[in-house]
Order: C-alpha cells, then sequence, then structure tokens
C-alpha cells in the first residue's frame, strides 16, 4: 500500500508519522536525536513503520473478529513482548560492545575485573528485563539509554561494591559503548522479533492453539505487504542535515502549523516548546502560517532545560511533572538560563524551600517565557493548541492553563497525546500534498537511499 | 512608629506593584492627577506646584511576572523597560495621567515613543536634558524644556502654575533633599545603626509618597534607627556606584552587607539626591532649576563630562567625604552608559590607588551566591590586610 | 551604525564588474567608472589620514548619523569616521580580535561592539583597515546624533589620548517634530562651541561661502541619490535597498558628502542604474544578475559585516530583493525633501542633524516603514536587530507588532551583532528566514487559489 | 600548636583539611553525587580528626570557605577567592595569579607574594566554559574525565566551540560528532575555549608576569593547562607562566585553614589587649 511518510529531526528526538492515501494515521516513532542524524531518521521512521503494522493487525484482527472482545490485551501484550525481543537484543550489543571496550590497557589491572563485574551485571540485567516489560509496569522513558543506563546505574553500584572495582569504571565503560549500540540500526531483525514475541504473548496468554492460528494468519499477511514509501518530508532543526532534496524538505514551522490544523481543525494558535527552541505559530482556518516567532538566540527555557533539571535531580524526564503537580507553595524562579538552572535549584533548596515547590516554580517560568513569545506573535486566540515534548508535561500543562486564564480569559486548550509528533503529521500531510495534489514523485536518489536505510 | 513599623511600611509601598498609595492618594480629593517619571534627572518641583503627584517608576523589581514586556524586548536588553511596560500593560499604572521620560539613554528614549504608541490617552513626554552646560545655550534650551513642561501640565491641572507656587515646590523638595542628605550623612558614619537595605527602603518611599510626607519619615526613621542600639560588625566600608536607574533586587543589597560591606554612599534612585544642596527658592524658579542642574548635580554615565579631568571627580569625593575603603561598581546587565563608563572610573579609582570591584546585576536577579563570593572576596581583602 | 564606501571587504572589484552583463560589453565601462571611482574615493581617504602628519594636515573624527562634513572641510581637516573603520575591519574579519582586546582591556561583554572595535583597533596599534596606520584625532567631533553611546566611545578615546572634544548636542525628536527651540540650540553650539573650536584647532578661519559651496554640492549628489534608492520601486527592482544600498551610500554618509567628487559619483551611478532600468534588469549580487525577483521586503537595522556576504545569499538565493530600507537613512533622511539648503547653512546643518533616522521617534519610524511598505509594493518587513545597538533595536519589537497590524503584511525577526562574530549564527537566521520565506510563498498560493 | 580545620564546600566536591601552623596533618576529599554537603562536610570533619588523633577541643579554628557559609560547627567563613589565593601561595610561594575552575565559575586572581587579593574577575552568567560543561560533553562522548587531558594533548585540529551558551555549544558539538571530528579535537576545541576566557579573566586583573597557579579540580586536567600555556603564548603574555600542583584541588581548604590561623592570632591578640 502506498504510505506517505515525515520526518521530524528535531534537537532532542526525532519523530516520524505515517500515513495513507485517506490521511490515516497508521503509526508513529520516536527516537532520540544523536550524532549521526541519518541514523535518527532511520530508527524513527522504522519504529512508525513498526508502529503502523500493529494499526494493521489491530484492523485485521478486528476485522477477523478472532479475539472476539480481548483485542486490545493481546496487541497490548503483544506490543510489550515485541519491545522486549527488542531490548533483549540491544542488551545484548550492548554487553558484547562493554566487554569489547573493557578490554586491553585502559584499566589495567582491572581490566579482568570489570569483565567480570559486566558479565554479572548483564546477567542481573537480563533476567529483570521481563519484569520491566510486565503488565503495567512503569519505564523511565521509551529510549534504550534510558531504560537500559538508569538500570545499569542502580544494578551496578552494588556489582562494583561486591566485585572489588570502582564504580566509576562501569560508568565509564557503559558512557562510551552505548552510543556505538544505539545507533545501529535494527532494521533486518523486525519480522523475527515479531513472530518470536507473538510466540511469547501466546504463551502468556495461554491462548488457544486454534485461535492461535486463527491470529497468526491475518499478522502474517500484514507482515508480507509491503508498506510503500510513496513520498517523505523531512523538517525540523536538523532538516538541512537530512538526506533529502530541498523538494523534499519543508520549514518546521509550516508543519507544526499544518500538524496542529490537522490535529485540531479549529486551531489559530500554536505553541511548540521543543528541546532548545519554542514557536509560536499563527495559522488561518486552512492551516496556513500567518505569522510565527521563536525564542531569540538564548536557549533559557526550553525543553532542554527540563532535561538539566531532571539530571540534577538523578530523575527521569516523565518524573518532573508529577513531582511539581505536588506543590502546594509558588515559589518565584526568575532565571531559566538552562545552565544555571541546577545552581538555582541548590541555591533554593538550601534555602530551605521544597523541591515540589522548586519544580512548580521551574515549570511556572517556562511557561511565562512561552507566554512573552507568545505575546510577540500576536496573543492567544481560539484555539489554541499546545504541541511538542513539552505538552507531555502535566505541570507545564498545569501552568500554561492558569497562565492563558489570566492574561486571556477562557480559551480551548487542545493538547493531542500525540502532540509530540505534530511536525511530524505536518510533514506526513505535505508529503500526501505533493503526490495528491500537485502530482509530484520521490525522486530516484532519495528512494534508494531509504532503501539501503531500511 | 518604632523602626520596624517605619520599615514595614515602606517595604509594603516597595512591594506594592499596584500602587495603592497612589491611589488613595488621588482618591482623597476629586480631581487629583499623578504624574509618573522614570529615573533620575526630573524636576519634580514643576509637578508639584500643579498640584500633582510626582511618582517615581523604577520598574517591576523581583515579584513582577514579566510576560508582555519581555514580548518587546530581546534578551540583550536591560530589564527596567520592559517590566515597566508590564507596569503598563497589565494596569497596573492606570493611576497615573502621565509618565515622563527624561533623557538617559536610547533605552528610555525609546521607551517614550513606545508609550507614546501604546498609550494613546496618556499624557507622554520625552524631556530632553543639555549636554551643553553654558547658562546661555544648554541652559536656555532647558528652561525652553521645562517651560514646554510647565504649559502641559498647566493644561493637565486646568490651572496655571505660577512662579510663586514653584518656589514653594522648591522649598518643599529643598526640605526633602536635606533630609536625605541626613540621612546619608548619618549611614556613612554608623552604618551599623542604618543599614542600606533600609535606607533604600526609606528612600524608595520618596517615590509615591508626597515629598512633605517623605520628609517626615525620613526624619521617623532617622530619629527611630539611632535611638535603637545594634551590633557593629567588622565590615568594610564601600561606596556603590552604577545602579542609578535599574535598581539591584533587595536581595542583593542584603547580599552585600552579609558578605561584609557596609555601604556608605551610592548612587541608587538617583532622584532623590541629584541635586547636590539647595535650589534658591527665591529667584526665577526655571533659571535656578536649570543652573541647579548645569552646575550643581550629581553626575552620573548619563551626563557628559566637558573634560577629562573632571571623570570621575564626583565618585572620587564620595569615596573621601564619606571614608570609604574601597568602590564597588554594581551596573544593570546591558546597561551602556554605566558600563561604558565604568573602565574610565576604574582607570581613575587605581590611580588614586582605591580598591574596587565590580559586577553585574538585573533587577529580578535570583542567585547570590556569586554576588556573595565577589563582594565577600572585595571585603575579605580589606579586612585582613587593612592592618597589614 | 555607519557606512562605508567599500563593503565589500578585500575583494570590491568582483561587486560592480558583475553587473556587467556579458552579453552587453559595452555598458560596463560606465559601471566600472563608477566602481572605480568609489574605491579611489575610500583609498585616497585612508591614505590621505595616513599621511595627513606629514601633509601638516590636521584630524578629525566623527560618527555618520549627523555628520558635519561639509563644516569640517571648511578647515581642512583630513576626516575619520571611526564607525567606517570598525566595519570595515568587521568586513575583513579583524574585528573579532579587536573586540577581545576591548573586553580584555576591561569592557563588558554587553555593550556596543562598536566601540570596542574601535577601542581594540587602537590598542593593536592603530593599524586601520587597509594596513597603513591612522593618526591620533586632533579633535573629536561629538554629536551624539540618535545615540548615546556616541558620548561614552568619544569620552573613552579623550581617556586614553587626551584629544580636544567638542560636544554638538542634538535633541531628539520626542514629539516627532524639528522645533524652533531645537534649532535654535543647534545652530547656537555651531556658533558658540564648534566653529571656534575648529577654528583654533585647525587654524583655519571659517568662511561660510565656502561652506555654502560643499552644501551645494551635497544637495547635487543627494537628489540622485534619492533617485537611485527610490529606483527600487519598479518592478523588477533594479536594486537592492539594502545589502546594494550599502554601496550607494558609502561616499554620502562619509567624509566625501560636499566634494565634487561625490557628486560625479552619484551621477555615474545614476546613469548605470537608468541603464539596468533600460536592460530591464534586476539587482546584481556578488554572485551575478538575480536571475527572478520572488520577494519584495523592507529591512529595519544595520546588517551584520563579518558575515556580509553569507547573508546576502541567504536572500538572493531564495530570489529575495530588498527594496527599501531604515538603514540607508541612517547617515541622512533624503527621501522626504529634506536636502542640505546654501542659502541657510547652519539652519540646514541643524535640521540634517535633528532629522537623522535614529533621531525620529517611533511613530515617525513606524509611519516611515509603513509607507515604505505600500509605496515600494513589499511583502513583508524584516527586522535584523543588533544586539550592540540600543539606539536601534530597543522597541524594534513593537515596530513590527504595528506594521504587522497597519499593513496586513507579515513581518519577521531575526538577530545578529554588526561586528561581532560570535553574534552570526548562520544555521539559525537561515532556518528563520527559510521559514519567512516559505510562509510567503505559502499565503500567495493559498491566496492565488481561491 | 595551633590546629585549624579548613573546609571547602564546592559544587561538585567537599575539601577538607587539618592543619597544625603551616604543616598538614590531615585531608579528605569527596564527590558529593547527589548527596547532602553539610552531612559530606561534617564527616570529613570527623574523619580528619579522627586521622591525626586530635578531638574537637584541640582545633582552634575551624573555616569554612566555598558554598559553606551555613555550616553550623564553623567558627568563621572567607569567601572562595580569598581562601584559593592563600592555598595557591602555600603551594607555590613563587604563584602570582591563581586560576581556579570550579563546576560553574571560572576565577582569575591577582595575588602578592603575602597572599594579598590585588584584583579578581569571574566569568559572568553565560557561560559554557564550566567544568560541569566539560564533563556533560565528556560523558556524552564516552569519555572518562582522568582522560580528558592526556585525549586533549593528542589532538591535532582542535575545533574551536564558537557558542557563548553551553546549551547551544552542545549542540555544536553534537553536529561535530556528526561530522567526524574526532574526539580529542572536540575536548581540545573546548579546553581551547575555556582557556581563552581565562586567560581573558587574568588579563582583566591586569597581571602582566609570574606564575600562574591553576587550582580546584581541573587544575590535574594536563590538556587545559597545555591550552592555558598555548593561550598565553598566542595572546602574547609571556610573562605568564601556568602551572599546576598536585594537590591543587585542596587550594581553597588550604587558604580557609591557614586564613583561620591568622584569625585565631589576631582574635586572641585584641582578647589578650581588652583584658590588659
Ligand atoms: N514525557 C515527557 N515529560 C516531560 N517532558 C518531556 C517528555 N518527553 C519529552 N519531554 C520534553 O520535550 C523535549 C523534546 O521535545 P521535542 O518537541 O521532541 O523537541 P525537539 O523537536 O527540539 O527535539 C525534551 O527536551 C523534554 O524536555
Ligand atoms: N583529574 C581530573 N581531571 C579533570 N577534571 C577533574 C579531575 N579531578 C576532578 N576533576 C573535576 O573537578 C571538578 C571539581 O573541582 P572543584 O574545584 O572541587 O569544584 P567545586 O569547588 O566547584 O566543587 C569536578 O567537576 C571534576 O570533574
Ligand atoms: S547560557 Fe543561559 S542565559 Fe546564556 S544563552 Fe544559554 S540559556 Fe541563555
Ligand atoms: S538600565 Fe541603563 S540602559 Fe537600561 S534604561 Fe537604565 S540607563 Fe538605560
Ligand atoms: S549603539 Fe548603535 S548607533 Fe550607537 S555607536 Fe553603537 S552601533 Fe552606533
Amino acid at each position: 500500500m502506498r504510505t506517505f511518510i515525515g520526518i521530524d529531526l528535531g534537537s532532542t528526538t526525532t519523530k516520524a508519522v505515517v500515513i495513507d492515501e485517506a490521511r490515516n494515521v497508521l503509526g508513529r516513532g520516536i527516537t532520540n536525536s544523536r550524532s549521526n542524524y541519518d541514523t535518527a531518521a532511520a530508527i524513527a521512521k522504522q519504529e512508525a513503520l513498526v508502529n503502523a503494522r500493529f494499526h494493521l493487525f489491530r484492523e485485521a484482527l478486528s476485522r477477523s473478529g478472532a479475539l472476539n472482545g480481548a483485542l486490545e490485551d493481546f496487541l497490548a501484550q503483544l506490543e510489550r513482548d515485541f519491545r522486549l525481543e527488542q531490548f533483549l537484543e540491544q542488551l545484548g550489543d550492548l554487553e558484547a560492545t562493554c566487554l569489547r571496550n573493557a578490554e586491553g590497557t585502559r584499566f589495567g589491572e582491572a581490566a579482568k575485573g570489570v569483565a567480570l563485574a559486566l558479565e554479572k551485571l548483564f546477567a542481573l540485567l537480563k533476567a529483570e528485563a521481563p519484569e520491566q516489560f510486565a503488565p503495567g509496569a512503569k519505564r523511565k522513558s521509551d529510549f534504550f539509554r534510558d531504560i537500559a543506563g538508569s538500570r545499569y546505574l542502580a544494578v551496578g553500584e552494588q556489582v562494583a561494591k561486591d566485585a572489588g572495582v570502582r564504580y566509576d569504571m562501569l560508568l565509564n565503560v557503559f558512557d562510551r559503548s552505548i552510543i556505538e549500540v544505539e545507533n545501529r540500526v535494527y532494521g533486518e531483525s523486525i519480522k523475527r522479533h515479531l513472530l518470536a514475541a507473538l510466540d511469547r504473548s501466546f504463551g502468556f496468554l495461554k491462548t488457544a492453539p486454534a485461535t492461535r492460528d486463527a491470529v497468526r494468519a491475518p499478522i502474517q499477511g500484514m507482515l508480507d505487504t509491503a508498506l510503500e514509501e510513496t513520498y517523505v518530508v523531512g523538517t525540523g532543526y536538523g532538516r538541512a542535515r537530512l538526506p533529502f532534496s530541498k523538494e523534499h524538505v519543508r520549514s518546521e514551522i509550516l508543519c507544526h502549523g499544518l500538524g496542529a490544523h490537522v490535529m485540531f481543525p479549529h486551531t489559530a494558535t500554536v505553541l511548540d516548546i521543543g528541546g532548545q527552541d519554542t514557536k509560536a505559530i499563527q495559522v488561518d482556518p486552512k492551516g496556513i502560517v500567518e505569522s510565527f516567532q521563536m525564542n531569540d538566540r538564548c536557549a533559557a527555557g526550553c525543553g532542554r532545560y527540563l532535561g538539566y533539571i531532571a539530571d540534577e535531580m538523578n530523575m527521569g524526564l516523565h518524573e518532573l511533572g508529577p513531582l511539581a503537580m505536588k506543590s502546594t507553595k509558588t515559589v518565584r524562579i526568575n532565571s531559566t538560563c538552562t545552565v544555571f538552572a541546577g545552581a538555582e535549584l541548590r541555591d533554593r533548596l538550601s534555602l530551605g524551600e521544597k523541591r515540589e515547590d522548586i519544580m512548580a516554580g521551574l515549570h511556572r517560568a517556562i511557561i511565562l517565557r512561552a507566554m512573552s513569545i507568545l505575546a510577540r506573535s500576536g496573543g492567544i486566540r481560539d484555539q489554541f493548541t499546545f504541541t511538542g515534548g513539552v505538552a507531555k508535561n502535566e505541570a507545564a500543562v498545569k501552568a500554561l492553563m492558569e497562565l492563558v486564564r489570566e492574561n486571556y480569559g477562557e480559551v480551548t486548550l487542545n493538547i493531542n497525546p500525540d502532540s509530540i509528533y505534530t511536525g511530524a503529521l505536518g510533514g506526513a500531510t505535505f508529503a500526501w500534498r505533493a503526490v495528491t495534489e500537485e502530482g509530484k514523485t520521490a525522486e530516484k536518489r532519495e528512494e534508494t537511499r531509504e532503501k539501503a536505510a531500511q | 512608629m518604632t523602626l520596624k513599623d517605619i520599615v514595614d511600611r515602606c517595604e509594603a509601598l516597595f512591594e506594592d506593584t499596584r500602587f495603592g498609595a497612589v491611589r488613595d492618594w488621588k482618591a482623597a480629593a476629586p480631581g487629583r492627577k499623578a504624574i509618573g517619571y522614570m529615573p533620575i534627572y526630573v524636576p519634580r518641583e514643576l509637578i508639584h506646584a500643579a498640584g500633582m503627584l510626582p511618582v517615581g517608576i523604577f520598574g517591576g523589581g523581583d515579584q513582577l511576572e514579566v510576560i508582555q514586556g519581555d514580548a518587546y524586548y530581546q534578551s540583550y536588553i536591560c530589564r527596567i523597560p520592559r517590566s515597566t511596560l508590564e507596569l503598563g500593560l497589565t494596569g497596573r499604572l492606570d493611576c497615573l495621567d502621565g509618565l515622563l521620560f527624561p533623557s538617559i539613554c536610547d533605552v528610555i528614549r525609546n521607551l517614550s515613543g513606545m508609550w507614546q504608541v501604546l498609550f494613546k490617552d496618556k499624557y507622554v513626554k520625552y524631556l530632553d536634558l543639555p549636554q551643553n552646560y553654558d547658562d546661555a545655550t544648554g541652559g536656555s534650551f532647558y528652561v525652553r524644556e521645562m517651560q514646554a513642561l510647565r504649559e502641559d501640565l498647566a493644561r493637565l491641572a486646568g490651572r496655571e502654575i505660577s512662579d510663586a507656587a514653584l518656589n514653594a515646590s522648591i522649598a518643599v523638595y529643598n526640605e526633602n533633599r536635606k533630609a536625605i542628605r541626613e540621612l546619608y550623612a548619618y549611614r556613612a558614619q554608623k552604618p551599623w545603626q542604618a543599614p542600606t537595605s533600609e535606607v533604600y527602603l526609606v528612600l524608595r518611599a520618596g517615590c509615591v509618597l508626597p515629598p512633605e510626607e517623605h520628609t517626615r519619615l525620613v526624619r521617623a526613621y532617622l530619629a527611630a534607627a539611632d535611638a535603637q542600639q545594634r551590633p557593629r560588625r567588622d565590615n568594610a566600608r564601600v561606596v556603590l556606584t552604577g545602579s542609578f536607574c535599574e535598581q539591584p533586587p533587595l536581595g542583593l543589597i542584603k547580599s552585600i552587607e552579609i558578605a561584609g560591606c557596609y555601604v556608605v554612599d551610592d548612587d541608587f534612585q538617583l532622584i532623590q539626591s541629584w541635586l547636590l544642596d539647595e535650589v534658591p527658592a527665591d529667584g526665577d524658579p526655571l533659571q535656578e532649576l536649570s543652573k541647579a542642574f548645569l552646575h550643581r548635580s550629581a553626575s552620573t554615565a548619563s551626563k557628559y563630562d566637558e573634560k577629562k579631568a573632571d571623570k570621575g571627580q564626583f565618585l572620587l569625593r564620595q569615596v573621601k567625604t564619606r571614608g570609604a575603603e574601597g568602590v564597588i561598581f554594581a551596573a544593570p546587565s546591558f546597561c551602556d552608559p554605566a558600563l561604558l563608563e565604568r573602565p574610565m572610573l576604574q582607570e581613575i579609582l587605581a590611580r588614586h590607588g582605591i580598591p574596587y570591584t565590580a559586577f553585574k546585576y538585573a533587577e529580578n536577579t535570583g542567585q547570590m551566591a556569586p554576588i556573595r563570593e565577589q563582594a565577600g572576596t572585595f571585603a575579605d581583602s580589606i579586612k585582613l590586610w587593612s592592618a597589614a | 551604525m555607519s557606512m562605508s564606501a567599500n563593503p565589500s571587504g578585500t575583494t570590491p572589484v568582483r561587486m560592480m564588474p558583475s553587473s556587467a552583463a556579458p552579453k552587453k560589453p559595452a555598458a560596463p565601462v560606465q559601471k566600472e567608472d563608477a566602481m572605480w571611482l568609489q574605491k579611489e574615493l575610500v583609498n585616497g581617504n585612508y591614505t590621505e589620514l595616513a599621511n595627513a602628519r606629514q601633509l601638516g594636515k590636521k584630524v578629525s573624527a566623527t560618527f555618520v548619523p549627523g555628520n558635519l562634513n561639509e563644516l569640517l572641510m571648511c578647515f581642512d581637516f583630513a576626516r575619520s569616521l571611526p564607525e567606517t573603520n570598525a566595519l570595515q575591519n568587521g568586513m575583513r574579519k579583524k574585528s573579532g580580535k579587536m573586540i577581545m582586546d576591548a573586553e580584555r582591556d576591561g569592557h563588558s561583554e554587553d555593550v556596543c561592539t562598536y566601540v570596542k572595535a574601535d577601542l581594540g583597533m587602537m590598542l593593536q596599534g592603530q593599524v586601520g583597515p587597509t594596513g597603513e596606520a591612522l593618526p591620533t584625532p586632533d579633535v573629536l567631533l561629538l554629536s551624539y546624533t540618535g545615540c548615546f553611546t556616541f558620548m561614552k566611545w568619544f569620552e573613552l578615546v579623550r581617556q586614553k589620548y587626551d584629544c580636544e572634544t567638542v560636544m554638538l548636542h542634538v535633541p531628539y525628536q520626542g514629539e516627532g517634530h524639528v522645533t524652533q527651540s531645537m534649532r535654535d540650540y543647534v545652530v547656537k553650539q555651531l556658533k558658540e562651541n564648534v566653529i571656534p573650536t575648529l577654528e583654533r584647532v585647525s587654524g583655519v578661519r571659517f568662511d561660510i561661502d565656502r561652506l555654502r559651496q560643499y552644501m551645494r554640492e551635497s544637495a547635487k549628489a543627494e537628489e540622485d541619490l534619492v533617485w537611485t534608492l527610490q529606483s527600487a520601486k519598479r518592478k523588477p527592482s533594479p536594486i537592492d535597498g539594502y545589502f546594494g544600498a550599502v554601496y550607494y551610500i558609502g561616499p554620502i554618509f562619509t567624509a566625501f558628502r560636499g566634494t565634487p567628487e561625490a557628486t560625479k559619483f552619484y551621477a555615474t551611478l545614476r546613469a548605470e542604474i537608468e541603464q539596468r532600468i533600460r536592460d530591464g534588469k534586476g539587482p546584481i549580487t556578488p554572485e551575478g544578475e538575480m536571475p527572478e525577483e520572488k520577494y519584495r521586503l523592507v529591512v529595519e537595522g544595520p546588517p551584520n559585516w563579518t558575515s556580509f556576504r553569507e547573508f546576502w545569499k541567504m536572500f538572493y538565493d531564495e530570489g529575495a530583493v530588498v527594496v527599501a530600507s531604515t538603514y540607508s537613512k541612517v547617515g541622512g533622511v533624503y527621501d522626504f525633501g529634506f536636502r542640505h539648503d546654501p542659502d541657510h547653512p547652519l539652519e540646514s546643518l541643524a535640521e540634517y542633524c535633528l532629522g537623522c533616522y535614529t533621531n525620529l521617534n517611533f511613530p515617525q519610524r513606524i509611519d516611515m516603514i509603513c509607507k515604505y511598505m505600500d509605496e515600494y509594493q513589499a511583502d513583508g518587513l524584516l527586522i535584523n536587530s543588533i544586539k550592540s545597538c540600543n539606539s536601534f533595536s530597543a522597541g524594534q519589537l513593537l515596530i513590527l507588532r504595528e506594521v504587522e497590524k497597519r499593513t496586513g503584511k507579515p513581518a519577521a525577526f531575526i538577530e545578529s551583532d554588526l561586528v561581532d562574530p560570535r553574534y552570526f549564527s548562520a544555521a539559525n537566521i537561515k532556518n528563520r528566514l527559510e521559514s519567512y520565506f516559505q510562509m510567503i510563498k505559502q499565503k500567495r498560493t493559498a491566496a492565488g487559489a481561491h | 600548636m595551633t590546629c585549624t580545620v579548613g573546609i571547602d564546600i564546592g559544587s561538585g566536591v567537599v575539601k577538607t583539611v587539618l592543619f597544625d601552623g603551616e604543616r598538614w596533618l590531615a585531608r579528605r576529599c569527596e564527590r558529593i553525587r547527589k548527596r547532602d554537603n553539610l552531612q559530606l562536610a561534617r564527616a570529613g570533619y570527623d574523619e580528619v580528626l579522627e586521622e591525626a588523633g586530635l578531638k574537637p577541643a584541640d582545633v582552634a579554628y575551624v573555616a569554612t570557605t566555598g558554598e559553606g557559609e551555613n555550616v553550623p560547627f564553623a567558627t568563621g567563613h572567607f569567601y572562595s577567592m580569598t581562601t584559593h589565593a592563600r592555598g595557591a601561595i602555600f603551594l607555590n610561594p613563587e604563584a602570582r595569579a591563581v586560576v581556579d575552575i570550579g563546576a560553574l565559575n571560572g576565577r582569575a586572581i591577582y595575588v602578592d607574594e603575602r597572599g594579598k587579593v590585588l584584583a579578581y574577575k569571574m566569568t559572568s552568567q553565560c557561560a559554557s566554559g564550566s567544568g560541569q560543561f566539560l564533563e556533560n560533553i565528556a560523558r556524552y562522548l564516552g569519555v572518562a574525565v582522568e582522560e580528558i587531558g592526556p585525549l586533549s594533548q593528542a589532538a591535532r585540529a582542535p575545533e574551536k566551540i564558537s557558542s557563548i551558551c553551553a546549551v547551544l555549544a552542545e549542540t555544536d558539538v553534537i553536529n561535530m560528532v556528526s561530522r567526524g571530528i574526532p574526539t580529542a579535537d572536540i575536548l581540545k576545541g573546548i579546553h581551547v575555549s575555556m582557556a581563552s576566557r581565562l586567560v581573558k579573566l587574568l588579563k582583566v586583573t591586569g597581571i602582566t608576569r609570574g606564575t600562574v597557579l591553576l587550582t580546584g579540580g581541573l587544575a590535574l586536567d594536563a590538556g587545559l593547562l597545555k591550552a592555558l600555556q598555548e593561550e598565553l603564548v598566542n595572546e602574547k603574555i609571556a610573562g605568564l607562566a601556568a602551572m599546576n600542583h598536585p594537590d591543587s584541588i585542596y587550594a581553597g581548604a588550604i587558604g580557609a585553614a591557614l586564613w583561620g590561623a591568622f584569625r585565631h592570632d589576631r582574635l586572641q591578640e585584641l582578647q589578650s589587649r581588652a583584658a590588659a
């Protein structure tokens, strides 16, 4: 089937969205942006295509009615098992890379001890992996680097102590190995993982053999259907580095405007807070951008700020919002300089302020900056759509709602759970338009490159 | 009133970004008007003589959340214009019937035009100040500027402003200036009795109170402060300079004191002390005000020094007469006048062997650790080596 | 802010000759004339400055906005313009080091980089942009039209070199017009302070008829300059009113206004543009003819000098032409009728100073831009906000809002600096410009569709 | 004997030293790593006493420095530039300038032969040249702190970081990695940027000749030292020679202990004078 893909190469995350000819969203994929933009784009796209297949399974299975009623549970389990398969492969890869990196003279006499400790450590990690993907388990992040990293650090401290090697050494091996592993594209193993996951799920859910076949057939069918990448549009901060020609690249402003319009057709004002920039965009009823403003060269108060704070607090990004929601008192934070965020935090803590109150203050400070950029672009008009990674953060959303009400009265605020994909959705829509409205075809050169990446 | 009452009252006035005191004053009698002014070199006597309340606007401090103001200013421009705009755009300055912008820098100058665009129904005046100090040239230009202001204010007030009324106002402000001079002299003598964080607040109350009341308040503070014995610390005596326009947060002033410095002279909100002595209250009032500005006013980075030899003389005099051991240059970030002036003054201090240190702030600076470290090291070096 | 006669830096010649369309070999002679003249003017000035001491000439320094070139010529000064030196050093990529040196000498990172580039040049031994040493000025004529930083700048120079300084305080048009009181004040200062000081320093007696004669020349050149800048009202525009205009305003904004050479330069320039119009050509760029005019813009704010070429390229690569700019008015606003008037020499000098772009108040600046948007049929306004320059930058975002509101045309905002290479982020600016152009295009397609 | 303790609470590390006059008795150095710095200070204090076999009553003066203004058992506090200056003179009596690179700010201090601070300058708010930044980038590049120096020294074509902002500089680095710039060249690039800032600070203090001693944790980073030495040559201030000392990280704590002793004597003297 023909698909249209948008890839948004952001400063912190890379997102991809796949849509079909009827402009239905088939799949979404995300990965952290990394040093190699090609890889990041390839991985995000691959994730989106995997996600699209799950979407197609759902459609096929609900048509066949093989699971009547248990479909959602089954698919959720299948997805978890699929992730687990992926995770285990990457973990194995990481182990091999770590061992290789621990060799040689770098650690001198300690090298042996480090290797032993690593084996011990990875055995533990593998053993606990299924637990992390069990139903209801909470993960710190969706990215391998973060999941594996946080467990590695947690388990590693004890292992190091027991093995009598320096914890620093284990950290060091991890730091240098993770980059190699996360830059690997596991395209060829998807099918294998899916089939393995299917067996796992059947086992876990104790599916009856007859049902197994009824389920396996449509899934196998879908796996064999080719997803044709009819047209790809790239956008985002790193778009200039995408291996696309100019024809296939759109400014992220246009993509965010259009994406928000597609999600919420009555959108007039769009706020996007990404990793390194904050954008305020005004769109007309057709999704066409009328004006936009971005933060100036200072990166204060953007998403990365939360990243620094999370590092400083030794927490996951997902956890910041919930902590701030516990606040009972407002602490005013004036500087949103990302670099000094940690210092400000320590300063406040030493003055006896509570962590949750400081966190709430930090979130408000970010949103205050965003409010200024919105005001710069012409203010907030009804309806107002909040997109970008920070829209996932409930404390940021709360602060935004308060400030919008204080400054503009009642305004409809749209937030889509998939708001981080807004730019990519806009890109995919542009791709669709290019083919269906402008009659364009993808360029040969690019097609072959895309294939190679797959 | 006890010392605490006075300081608390001043602090409440200082923290009130809605200018309740001004609103109350206007509500007390029908038809009263208030005219705001931005930093330094404003002949408040004219406003007072028109029967109006002069109100000093020094930005929003560190408690005001600035949204709209930031929408109009890039990150490399100082804070005071943006928080002032915020005050205006959020209706906090509705109690003012007009706003004066004296000529001290490009930022304030441009703000005057922005005010004209954004607040079309308010009286706005850009008050040019001569950089030529000849009575017949710069002086007559300044008198004409003041005359234009006088006529505008008369129109607003619906009555003429007579010379007699002006002279009476000059006398009122002479009293106020005198009280403030006494306060500064007292602090220089016993800085532990009148900490700068308090003196600052008392001074700041003068921005929103009628001058007569403020004079009484200053005197009351002086009496109360002197009546209470406070511990004297082993602190270094410093002159603080560069803060004539955008004001540092109170926490910063406190931090300097905590770090071991007694501020014995400063140029905070200079409007309160820019005229150095009495203005004759029995002559041609505009001429006298002009002469006072041209020949007997505090110098700042916004005023031209006619000769190389004039540069820094005012600061040197402050150091000498107040018995200071060093100078702290505390200027607002991105303040071109203060920051361009600084190297010249430093060179002169160095020539006279007067130690100095320098840092920048913003009215909403939240992090005091670097400030304490720099002020503290400065105090340490003066203290540890003073006897050596 | 200021101007240069030759901002193309070290390779000025590539500029104008490229206008010579390969197919029409007859035209280039005149164009090379203009170029040759301009280059000769600039180099001649630096040589004159370098040799001023030997020639027994006194040296003056003054600023571009509100410069009293005709008056200074009456006293035979060799004329230096520190802003021009700074920008020339910027284009030759020398300013970064000078700024760092000034900062090491105690200057704040926050303040105007023109000042720091100038002071940094002094610290490096006063070697000018062309490699010739510049003399210490004998007099600093401090007319601080439109900017307070000028005042500090010359105080700093005086502190270092102990030069004689003479202040000409030009009041600001706070209420949007020039009053008699302002005019009187400026004229009085000219008579009582400026002229006597210049006489004393130069040893030359003031001759008002000489002044009148220079002003007659000025007015002629001004006429041709205005014609050239206004030629951009045509579609397609034969010139670029920002990047290109920087070359055109060079002589008249600096040491040449009032000289017959300048008059000749502008006559030659005009003839050239007339030819371009006859040939139906668009502006020339460093890479040759501009193929198609896709976007017409008005620009507010000075350009960036350290990456001038790269910056310009971002425009012509996308087919964007600047049809009018406020920067091409910093050294004098002539397009609303003002000309130097030999019949009222001192009053006319006062009028000139009072009318410079940065001496206008905000309502005036906004009116002027809206007028340009309309008369030059622009698609939008672009603001290049300069970190250094409060005089331009403080409040530009209000200009943006108001112009958008009044004209209904989209505006965009980018940031850079004049001569500090640290503040030119090419990726950042390109990103915004691309988004802006794509937005205009999208709007246009949408408008065409209904 | 006059025993004094100096405690330097940094943003990354707590350093504690015990002195008897000018004689070094014990030392402790503990990374904070999200722990409570006041508790670490207390632990360090207890440990140095234990090592020297002393009781709290034997200590004449406990001096804090750094972020230690709130240590309840301290006798007095000195500000960090005061203490680094004194500590540097103790470690190397030739030192006339001290460059201290902490986790967030860099400082240049001009001192005389007695450790008196003549002038100083700190980096301002916007700083990508901080220790923290270097550490973040090293982690991103997969390099251990100890390896930074040797790697940087092996660089061939250092890639300069132009951004003034650490966030944007981080992106610069990511771009460099994607362009295939070797790790060594990136690290050296950061070192060069930091060195250029530090030399700028030094120049502002007005010093022109003598020994510059690096203090603080980054003093041990040989790559930074080398970059600094090169930058001094580049900037033609050959009169300054930069070096470090194996105990550089303790400079602040040492200075605190020594100033503590000085103040102790002074106070005693005043007391006896008051008694008389
Ligand atoms: N679950 C989450 N909770 C809170 N913040 C998040 C979450 N996920 C992402 N973010 C924030 O979103 C930012 C990335 O947003 P994104 O729109 O992807 O930016 P970019 O396009 O610049 O990469 C991160 O810096 C992070 O602060
Ligand atoms: N051998 C080393 N090489 C490079 N950096 C080091 C080394 N040892 C410690 N550091 C760095 O020194 C820093 C701590 O220095 P310190 O001066 O104690 O800072 P602070 O006083 O701010 O805690 C840490 O950020 C650490 O990364
Ligand atoms: S260091 Fe902080 S203040 Fe400076 S540009 Fe970066 S985020 Fe902004
Ligand atoms: S702080 Fe300085 S630059 Fe800002 S408005 Fe005041 S004088 Fe002008
Ligand atoms: S502030 Fe602007 S006008 Fe003034 S000297 Fe600097 S660049 Fe020129």
